[in-house]
C-alpha cells in the first residue's frame, strides 16, 4: 500500500471511528438519562445536516460547482418523505415504523435524485458564479412551488393538487400550501440518522477514492485537461450533483420525519447558506471536517442560548473571525510558528520513513 | 518495418500529395494527421489561416514560430477546445468534425498545454490515473460497494501508472501532490499523463519551458524514446531551437496563422522567408 | 392603461433592483467577490437616513448624505476588516465572511434600532402623486427612475474618464498586471467598495421611499433579487447591472399581474435560469473564453 | 360559576392579604417563555417575551401564593430551533410554557410537549393546527390552549360582520400565502363570504419576502372592490395602504387581529389609515384602566407601544395563574422533575375548560380543544385614533 493511499485510509477509518463512537457514547448517554433534553432532541436534526454538509462537500469540495440550492433538495426530500409516511400510515395502515422510515427516506432520496437529475441537465452547462446564481432560482422556485402544493389521502389514494386546495371530503390532508407538510408522526430516530451518515460516509468516501471519483476531482481541478484525457465532464458533474442530491433527499426526509410539521420557510436560501458554510468551514474535499462543523455549528448556537438575544451577533462575529483566522496567510505564518514544536515532533517520527524533504 | 533511428538526420522525408513530408517508413500507413485548410476566427480576425500538415505514423514533427503566430491556437483545434471555422482535421482518417474534446481524445489523440495544467490537489498517480480513465473502467456502483471489479482493477490502473511514470524514472513521486512538484517534473508528468491515454498522436506544447539545457537534453532522449517505445507520432511546438532541430524529423513553420515552410530541419534552417520571420528576428530561443 | 401602469411600476422597481446591483457588479468586476453584506449596508442605510429625518429632523438630502457618508464609511471599513486579510484566500472563505458579515448587520441592527419596524417617513421622494392622463404614478416612482438614469450615466463617465475609474477597471481587468502598473490595488479595491456603499444609502432611502417598512432583514430580500438582477445582465458590466435590474422588475411585476401573485419570484428566476441557458454570461457580460 | 375566578377579584384579594402568605406557602412556577426572539419575526417575540415578563413581574410584585420564575427561550420562528429551544427550556427547569409565539414553532413544540405532558398557553399562534385541530375536528393535542383567536374563527367573523354591517358586496383579499396565520384566515373567510353572497372580486398574494404590492392593490382597484380584506400583520398591511393611497384608491381596508399595531409604527403617517377597520380584541390606545396601566408600564419598561402580542402574552400569564390556583397546583408538584410537569400538565388542563379571565384581551373561556372564546371588538380608525363601536 502506498503512503497516500495509507494516509487516506488512516483518514477514513477515523471519520468512522469518530461517527461510530459518538454514536455508541451519546446512545449510553441516553440508556444512562445523563443527557440533557436539549442535546437529545438535537440528535437528528445533526444527523441530518451532516448527511447535507458531506453531500454538499461532494458538489463544491470535489466536483468544484457552487451550489446554492442545497436545501431545495432537502425540502423536495422532507415532503416525499413526510407524504410517504403519511400515505403508508393512513392509507395502507403500515403501523411498523421502522419500515415506514426506510420507505420514506428511500423515496425522498429518490425524489430528490430525480429533481437533481431535472436541474442538472441546464445547470450543469453554466460555470462558477453563474451556475451558483442558477442553482439558488431553482431552491427558490422550488420553494414557491411547494407553498402552492396541496397533497392529501382519502380513501387509500393520494390526490394532489396545485395553486388550488382542491380535496374531496373527509381527505386527509399531508401538505397544505403554506401550512407546509401537517400531521407528521415523528418517527425519525438517532439510529436512523446514525445509519443515514454511515451510509452516506461510504457512499461519498469510496466514490471518491474510485475512477468515477477521481473522475469528479479531476474536473474540478482543470476542465479542459480532463477533457483532453478524455474524461466526459458533464456526465462526472452530474454524478456528483445527482448523489448529493439524492442524499440530501434522505436527510430532508429524516429531518421532516423528526417533527411534527415541516414548512416551505425552513429550507429557504438561508438554509443552503447555512450549509455552505458547514462545508467551507470544514475544508473543501475534507469529510471528516464537514462532519464536525456541521455538528459544532449546530450545537454551536445553541450553547450560546445564554447570550440570549446576543447570540446571533456572537454567531456572526465568530464566523468571520474563524474565516479570517484560517484563511490569512499572514496569521496562518503566525500559527504554523506557533505549532512548529508540535510539528516537529510529528516530522520527527517521520523522518525515520524516508521523508528527505 | 523499417528501423526506427534514433537521429532525425537519418530519416529520409518524402513528400506526400497534400504539400507535406513524412518520414519514409510511414508513406504506406495512413497518417495520423491530417488537416485541410485549417482556419479559425476570433472577432473576424483570421488567428490561424489555409493551415495543411500532414503527419507520419510515427514522426517527430516540430510546429514553430514566432510568439502569437497561432502555434497553440492549432493545437486546441486539433484538440476540439476551439472549433475550427473552416477545414478539417483527420486522425488516422476519421474526420473530428462535430466531435468535442472527449471524443477527440478517445480518436487518440492527447497533449501536454503550454501553461501546465495537471489536477493539483491530485497526487502524480491519480494524474496518471486520469490519463487511463477510459482505459481501465469500472462503473460507478462497483467503485461505491467496492465490489470485487474495483480491487481488480485498481490494482491494474496502479500497476500501469507506475509503469509509465518509470518512463522518465518518477515512480518515487506518485504520491506526491501534482501542484508541489518542481517544474521540470510538472512538464513531464504532463507527458505521462498524455501518454496513459494511449494516444496515437502526442501534442506537446512548449515541452521544454523553464528547463535547463541539461534537462533539454534529457527530455530530447525521452522524446525518441517514446516515440520508439509506443510507435505513436508526436508533434511539438517548441522554442527551444537545439530540441527541435535535434529530434524534429519534419518541420512546419508558422506565422501570423500561416504556414511559411515546411521541410526538414536542414531545409528550414537555411530557408530564407524563415531566417527573415523567424529566426532573424528571435534569437534568445 | 393596466399595462403602462404594470409598466411603469416594473420598470420603478426595476430601477431599486439596478441601484442595488451596480454595488455587487462593481464589487464582483473589481475585487472578483460576491458581497453578501451589501442588501444589508442598504438596510443599515435606510435605517440611518430614518433617523435623520425621524430624531435629528435633518432635511431630506441632508438625511441622505449623512446616510451616504456613514454607509461610505461602513462599507470601507468591513472592506478593511474583513475582506482585506483574505484578498490571497479563496473565494468561498470570502463569501462565507460576506455572509458572516450580513448576520453580524442585520442583527447589530436588531440591537440598536429594535425589532419593531420603522415606517420610512415621507418626504419630498414620495409626498406626491403625479397625474398622468388617468395614470397616478407616485413621485418616488419618477425620482427612482431618474435617479437611476443618473447614477448610470455618472458611473459610466466616472469609470471611463477619470484616472481614479481607469484604475479601477484596470483592476478589474488583471490584477497582477494592475500592481505592476503602479495602481495601488488595496486603495482602489476600498474605492469601489465606498462608491458601491454610497450607492446602496442612495437604493436604501429610495427602497424605502417607494416602500416604506423598514426592518433589520428589509435589505436580505432586495439583495438577493438584485445580486440576481446583476448576473442576469452579466455580473461585471454597469449597463448590464441597470438592464438587468429593469428587466427583472419589469418581469417580476408582470409575472405577477398577468401570471399568478403566487409564482411570481418562481417567475422571475425561471426567466433567469433560460436567460443564462441561452447566454451563459448573462445578457450584458463578456463571454467567458478560457485562454487554453 | 359562582365559583369561578374571575381574575380581578383574586388579584384584589392577593393585594389585600399579601401578608397572608407566609414564605414557605409561596410557590414558585417556572415558566418558559419562546418565541423568536432574534430574526425575521424577532418583533412578535420581543413583543410576548416583554407581555410575559411584564405580567410576572406585576404577580410577583403582589405577592400571592404563586410566583412566577420566567425563563426565555428564543425559537428563531423555526421548527428546529423551537423543538431545541423547548427543549432548552425544560433543561432550565420549566414546569409550563407561554408559547410559541408564532404557528408553526407552536405546532411542532406542542406535539413535543403532548407527549412529554407539558402545559402550554400560546398567546398568538392562531392556527387550528396550534391546538392540534386538524380541520376534521380531530383534536390530537390536548396540553395546548390558546388566548388569541383560532385563524377560521377571525375569518368567519370578519364576514359576518361586513355582510351584517352591509360595508359592501365587492370583495378583494390580500394575502400572505406562505404565512399560515394569513392563510387560514383567508381560507374561512372565502368559505363564509360565499355562504353570506359577498362576491370575491380580486384575490391576490404576497410572501415574506415581498417588498413591491403594486399589482396585489392595482388588481382590487381595477376589479372595482368596495372592500380590501388584509388578513396580515400590520407590517405588509401599512405597505399596502401607502402603495393604495399612491394610487388614490379608496376602498374600504378591513383587518384583523393582526392590524393592530398599525398607528404605532415610527414614522407611520396614519392618516393613511384613515378609516381602516379592524376586529381586534386589544388595541393599546384602549381607555379602561387594565388597558392603561399595561400600556403604560410597558412603555416606560421597553421604550415602545405594546402591541396585541405583548397583551396576549400578559394574560398568557395570568391565566396560568388563574388556572393554577383552580387546579391546585402545590409546592411538591414543582419539585418533582418530569413527574410533577405532567402532573401540573394534566391539573391545568382539566382547570383550564373551568375558569373564566378576564384579561386585557376580554373575557376569555375555553373549550377542551384549547380554543378560546371571547368577543372581538370592531374598531375603525379616526383620526389616527381607534374608535370602537359597541
Amino acid at each position: 500500500m502506498t503512503k497516500a493511499k495509507r494516509k487516506r485510509l488512516i483518514l477514513n477509518l477515523v471519520t468512522f471511528a469518530l461517527v461510530i463512537a459518538a454514536y455508541i457514547i451519546l446512545q449510553s448517554m441516553i440508556a444512562g438519562k445523563s443527557i440533557s433534553r436539549s442535546l437529545r432532541g438535537q440528535l437528528v436534526p445533526i444527523c441530518a445536516w451532516i448527511v447535507m454538509a458531506v453531500s454538499l462537500n461532494l458538489v463544491i469540495g470535489f466536483s468544484g460547482e457552487l451550489s446554492l440550492g442545497h436545501a431545495g433538495f432537502m425540502s423536495v426530500g422532507a415532503y416525499t418523505g413526510a407524504v410517504v409516511s403519511g400515505w403508508l400510515l393512513h392509507a395502507q395502515n403500515m403501523q411498523d415504523t421502522t419500515l415506514r422510515l426506510v420507505l420514506a427516506l428511500a423515496a425522498g432520496g429518490v425524489m430528490a435524485g430525480v429533481a437533481g437529475v431535472l436541474i442538472g441537465i441546464p445547470v450543469l452547462r453554466l460555470r462558477g458564479d453563474y451556475l451558483a446564481i442558477v442553482t439558488l432560482a431553482f431552491g427558490e422556485i422550488i420553494r414557491s412551488l411547494v407553498n402552492v402544493l396541496y397533497i392529501g389521502t382519502a380513501e387509500g389514494r393520494l390526490h394532489l393538487s396545485f395553486l388550488n386546495k382542491e380535496m374531496p371530503e373527509g381527505v386527509q390532508m399531508l401538505v397544505d400550501g403554506a401550512k407546509g407538510a401537517v400531521k407528521i408522526k415523528p418517527i425519525a430516530t438517532f439510529t436512523a440518522g446514525f445509519v443515514l451518515i454511515l451510509i452516506t460516509l461510504v457512499v461519498v468516501l469510496n466514490l471518491v477514492n474510485s475512477r468515477a471519483g477521481r473522475a469528479i476531482q479531476a474536473t474540478r481541478d482543470n476542465r479542459i485537461a480532463a477533457e483532453s484525457m478524455g474524461v466526459p465532464v458533464t456526465k462526472y458533474k452530474m454524478m456528483a450533483f445527482v448523489t448529493a442530491a439524492v442524499l440530501a433527499g434522505m436527510a430532508g426526509a429524516l429531518y421532516g420525519l423528526n417533527s411534527s410539521t415541516v414548512v416551505p420557510t425552513q429550507f429557504t436560501f438561508n438554509q443552503s447558506i447555512n450549509v455552505l458554510v458547514f462545508v467551507v468551514l470544514g475544508g473543501l474535499g475534507n469529510v471528516l471536517g464537514s462532519v464536525i462543523s456541521a455538528t459544532f455549528l449546530t450545537v454551536l448556537p445553541e450553547m450560546l442560548r445564554e447570550f440570549s438575544d446576543y447570540r446571533m451577533l456572537v454567531y456572526a462575529v465568530v464566523l468571520i473571525l474563524v474565516m479570517i483566522f484560517t484563511n490569512n496567510p499572514t496569521i496562518r505564518a503566525f500559527a504554523d510558528r506557533l505549532f512548529a514544536p508540535l510539528k516537529q515532533l510529528f516530522r520527527g517520527k517521520k523522518q525515520a520513513g524516508g521523508d528527505a524533504k | 518495418m523499417t528501423e526506427i533511428r534514433k537521429h532525425r538526420s537519418d530519416t529520409k522525408m518524402v513528400p506526400v500529395p497534400s504539400h507535406s513530408i513524412v518520414p519514409e517508413r510511414d508513406v504506406n500507413e495512413i497518417p495520423v494527421l491530417e488537416t485541410r485548410h485549417l482556419g479559425i476566427e476570433f472577432g473576424g480576425l483570421k488567428a490561424v489561416d489555409d493551415f495543411n500538415l500532414t503527419i507520419g505514423k510515427t514522426e517527430i514533427a516540430g510546429l514553430i514560430g514566432p510568439n502569437g503566430a497561432g502555434k497553440t491556437t492549432v493545437f486546441n483545434m486539433l484538440t476540439k477546445v476551439y472549433e475550427p471555422t473552416t477545414g478539417a482535421v483527420l486522425i488516422n482518417g476519421r474526420d473530428l468534425h462535430g466531435m468535442n474534446i472527449v471524443q477527440a481524445s478517445k480518436l487518440g489523440i492527447a497533449r501536454t498545454f503550454q501553461n501546465i495544467r495537471l489536477f493539483d490537489k491530485m497526487t502524480v498517480e491519480e494524474n496518471v490515473r486520469i490519463g487511463l480513465h477510459n482505459r481501465i473502467k469500472y462503473d460507478m456502483f462497483s467503485g461505491m460497494l467496492r465490489l470485487p471489479r474495483y480491487w481488480i482493477q485498481e490494482k491494474r490502473q496502479h500497476e500501469k501508472a507506475l509503469e509509465l511514470l518509470g518512463i522518465f524514472g518518477m515512480q518515487d513521486l506518485a504520491d506526491e501532490e501534482a501542484g508541489s512538484l518542481p517544474y521540470g517534473a510538472q512538464r513531464r508528468l504532463e507527458i505521462v499523463r498524455a501518454l496513459a491515454t494511449d494516444p496515437k498522436l502526442l501534442l506537446l506544447d512548449e515541452p521544454a519551458a523553464g528547463m535547463n539545457p541539461r534537462e533539454t537534453e534529457e527530455l530530447m532522449e525521452n522524446i525518441a524514446k517514446i516515440r520508439d517505445q509506443f510507435q505513436i507520432a508526436i508533434l511539438l511546438i517548441e522554442h527551444d531551437m537545439s530540441l527541435v532541430m535535434g529530434v524534429c524529423e519534419g518541420i512546419c513553420v508558422l506565422n501570423f496563422g500561416k504556414v511559411i515552410a515546411k521541410g526538414t530541419a536542414d531545409e528550414i534552417q537555411s530557408n530564407p522567408v524563415v531566417i527573415e520571420a523567424y529566426l532573424g528576428k528571435k534569437k534568445e530561443g | 392603461m393596466i399595462f403602462l401602469d404594470n409598466l411603469i411600476n416594473g420598470i420603478s422597481l426595476g430601477s431599486i433592483y439596478a441601484i442595488i446591483a451596480l454595488g455587487y457588479t462593481m464589487v464582483y468586476g473589481i475585487a472578483k467577490m460576491l458581497n453578501f453584506a451589501h442588501g444589508d449596508v442598504i438596510m443599515v442605510g435606510a435605517y440611518v437616513a430614518f433617523c435623520g429625518l425621524q430624531y435629528w429632523g435633518l432635511p431630506p438630502v441632508a438625511a441622505i448624505l449623512v446616510s451616504m457618508a456613514v454607509c461610505t464609511v461602513l462599507g470601507v471599513t468591513i472592506e478593511g476588516l474583513a475582506y482585506r486579510p483574505l484578498r490571497q484566500a479563496a473565494s468561498l472563505a470570502v463569501l462565507i465572511t460576506a455572509i458572516g458579515m450580513s448576520y453580524l448587520l442585520q442583527n447589530l441592527a436588531l440591537m440598536i434600532w429594535g425589532a419593531n419596524p420603522k415606517s420610512f417617513p415621507r418626504t419630498f421622494i414620495n409626498s406626491s402623486i403625479i397625474n398622468i392622463g388617468q395614470l397616478n404614478v407616485s413621485s418616488a416612482t419618477l425620482i427612482t427612475i431618474l435617479a437611476n438614469v443618473v447614477i448610470m450615466v455618472a458611473l459610466t463617465l466616472f469609470t471611463a474618464k477619470t484616472k481614479l475609474g481607469k484604475a479601477m477597471r484596470c483592476v478589474s481587468e488583471d490584477r497582477g498586471a494592475a500592481e505592476l502598473m503602479g495602481i495601488h490595488v488595496n486603495r482602489t479595491i476600498s474605492f469601489t467598495f465606498a462608491i458601491g456603499s454610497a450607492l446602496a444609502a442612495i437604493a436604501g432611502v429610495l427602497l424605502c421611499s417607494s416602500y416604506p417598512i423598514l426592518q433589520p432583514t428589509t435589505g436580505s430580500m432586495p439583495g438577493i433579487k438584485a445580486f440576481t438582477a446583476a448576473v442576469f445582465g452579466g455580473i461585471g458590466s454597469i449597463p448590464g447591472a441597470m438592464l438587468g435590474g429593469i428587466l427583472l422588475g419589469v418581469i417580476e411585476i408582470f409575472g405577477k399581474a398577468y401570471i399568478s401573485t403566487e409564482l411570481g419570484d418562481a417567475i422571475v428566476f425561471a426567466v433567469l435560469i433560460v436567460v443564462l441557458l441561452v447566454k451563459p454570461s448573462g445578457l450584458l457580460g463578456k463571454p467567458m473564453r478560457e485562454k487554453v | 360559576m359562582k365559583k369561578m375566578f374571575a381574575l380581578m377579584l383574586a388579584l384584589a384579594m392577593m393585594l389585600a392579604c399579601t401578608a397572608a402568605f407566609a414564605e414557605d406557602d409561596v410557590i414558585t412556577l417556572k415558566v418558559a417563555h419562546i418565541g423568536p426572539t432574534t430574526g425575521a419575526a424577532a418583533l412578535y417575540g420581543q413583543a410576548t417575551r416583554n407581555g410575559a415578563e411584564l405580567a410576572a413581574q406585576e404577580i410577583n410584585e403582589m405577592g400571592g401564593k404563586y410566583r412566577i420564575e420566567m425563563i426565555n427561550e428564543d425559537d428563531e420562528h423555526n421548527v428546529e430551533k423551537a423543538i431545541n429551544a423547548y427543549n432548552a427550556a425544560l433543561d432550565a427547569g420549566a414546569q409550563m410554557i407561554v408559547g410559541n409565539t408564532t404557528s408553526k414553532p407552536c405546532e411542532a413544540v406542542g406535539a413535543q410537549a403532548m407527549i412529554d405532558r407539558v402545559f402550554m398557553i400560546t398567546p398568538s399562534a392562531s392556527s387550528e393546527a396550534a391546538i392540534g385541530m386538524d380541520g376534521n375536528g380531530d383534536d390530537s393535542v390536548d396540553n395546548v390552549f390558546q388566548v388569541c383567536f383560532t385563524d377560521p374563527n377571525q375569518g368567519a367573523a370578519s364576514a359576518q360582520y361586513i355582510a351584517g354591517h352591509a360595508l359592501g358586496k365587492k370583495i378583494a383579499i390580500i394575502y400572505n400565502n406562505a404565512d399560515v396565520y394569513s392563510t387560514g384566515i383567508r381560507d374561512t373567510f372565502v368559505k363564509e363570504a360565499a355562504a353570506l353572497d359577498l362576491e370575491i372580486v380580486s384575490e391576490t398574494t404576497f410572501t415574506d419576502e415581498t417588498t413591491d404590492f403594486t399589482v396585489q392593490v392595482a388588481d382590487a382597484q381595477n376589479n372595482g372592490a368596495e372592500i380590501v380584506f388584509l388578513p396580515m400583520y400590520y407590517t405588509p398591511a401599512s405597505m399596502i395602504l401607502q402603495t393604495a393611497a399612491a394610487k388614490e384608491y379608496k376602498p374600504v381596508f378591513f383587518g384583523v387581529d393582526g392590524m393592530d399595531g398599525i398607528l404605532d409604527v415610527e414614522g407611520f403617517d396614519t392618516s393613511l389609515a384613515e378609516g381602516v377597520m379592524l376586529l381586534t380584541p386589544f388595541v393599546a390606545t384602549g381607555t379602561d384602566e387594565k388597558t392603561v396601566n399595561f400600556v403604560t408600564k410597558y412603555q416606560a419598561a421597553y421604550g415602545v407601544k405594546p402591541i396585541q402580542f405583548a397583551a396576549d402574552a400578559y394574560d398568557a400569564v395570568y391565566i396560568l395563574v388563574a388556572a393554577a390556583e383552580k387546579a391546585g397546583i402545590t409546592a411538591e408538584m414543582t419539585e418533582k422533575g418530569d413527574e410533577g410537569t405532567a402532573e401540573i400538565c394534566e391539573a391545568l388542563i382539566a382547570a383550564m375548560t373551568e375558569i373564566q379571565v378576564e384579561g386585557l384581551t376580554g373575557t376569555m373561556t375555553w373549550e377542551a380543544s384549547g380554543r378560546v372564546t371571547k368577543t372581538p371588538l370592531a374598531a375603525t380608525i379616526v383620526n389616527g385614533e381607534y374608535v370602537f363601536e359597541n
